[in-house]
């Protein structure tokens, strides 16, 4: 079983994916590394950032977290604010 | 008070709802938008957060402040959206009793804002734009 | 601009007159009257100034400021008179490139006027008044 | 020969010497010491502050400075200002 899920893209991730918010496949225990090696696969400019997180439900999130098709999901490029 | 707004800010308002009956101290840092970067003439800025998480991440910095100086009182607010050369970008304000706290704990603030929270600017140049702090220092990061 | 006012301070005046084109960075201390001291009411404050030592020592510490950090612009406003708890006592304003500096040079120009600027101020309880810190501890200080 | 001597006083000082400016007397070659002696024996009460400096002419002075009856002279007990 796949499931779908929605990323958010921020900053130069939303240039790099072509949209604000885009979909994609993962299997059904899909991880944030797991999100993270199809990223760098179907877009490798992400491979270029200084650092990439992920975020799940507004925080920062490990690579070990088993995503669900509920979650709210974000990338987040290196931030400059301020 | 946290704030991600499109509209100018307010300075005095920010240090306002900052300033407590019992402080002595206020101190407050206003970010403005430069009008050079890596010698080059900035046209505007885009700025942009990620607003549900932004607001997040603020109010843990200034739960961290409150745990390590005696906060009175405290407001942050950052601007969105496009800006040109001299706007305010970001206003941090802290009262306490004593100014050193005031320094401190607003200094803590915007070093931990520009270090974690996830809003991003993107400087827009007569030849070109850059997303500012994406790609390691080398690799080609101007692109038309 | 240097500034010793019998008026009410206008804030945004000062970080206005601060502000320069080139900074990204505006550091702000504001000095307020507090409500109590030493555990008792305060009513009110006096303040008064030897005005043209005043003026010159603030100059003082703003060209030692200026020497040590690369500041694009600076302004500083002490109120004299009677001052009631909340009033602004004191604004200091700097810009600069980079928030580091700003925060530095603020600090350094608001210790050093505490410390040199001929400048003094009395509160004023309701049983008694006290020149701050004219005695040393132990020193019976409140008379009426 | 005596110089007379304006002496601004500013803060706690001008209660002790009644005054937010009293002229003294001093020796032709007085210096900001001797004018220091001459308010401790008058005002005893100066020795009780903190601290005390002497300006002349907007500047701090050290205690071996001549004094001129020209001079702007002030008291300037601790501090306070901010």
């Amino acid at each position: 079983m796949m499931k779908t899920l929605k990323i958010k893209a921020f900053g130069i991730t939303r240039d790099i994916l072509g949209g604000r918010e885009v979909e994609l496949q993962l299997n059904e225990s899909g991880t944030v590394g797991d999100l993270r090696s199809q990223l760098s696969s179907t877009y490798p400019e992400v491979l270029q950032l200084k650092s990439l997180f992920i975020a799940v439900n507004n925080e920062y999130a490990d690579d070990h977290v088993v995503l669900n098709d509920t979650d709210e999901i974000a990338l987040i490029p290196p931030v400059s604010g301020g | 008070m946290i704030k991600i707004t499109e509209k100018p800010i307010d300075v005095q308002k920010v240090i306002d709802t900052a300033t407590s009956l019992g402080a002595g101290a206020v101190n407050v840092f206003i970010g403005t938008v430069r009008n050079t970067a890596h010698g080059k003439n900035v046209l505007w800025l885009e700025y942009e957060a990620y607003e549900s998480m932004a607001v997040a991440e603020i109010r843990k910095i200034i739960d961290e402040a409150s745990h390590r100086w005696p906060l009175l009182g405290w407001a942050v607010s950052h601007r969105v959206g496009t800006l040109k050369p001299t706007e305010v970008s970001v206003v941090v304000a802290v009262s306490a009793p004593h100014r050193r706290e005031s320094f401190e704990a607003c200094q803590f603030i915007i070093d931990s804002l520009k270090a974690k929270v996830p809003i991003w600017k993107k400087e827009v140049f007569e030849d070109g734009e850059e997303w500012v702090s994406a790609r390691p220092e080398g690799v080609s990061a101007t692109y038309n």
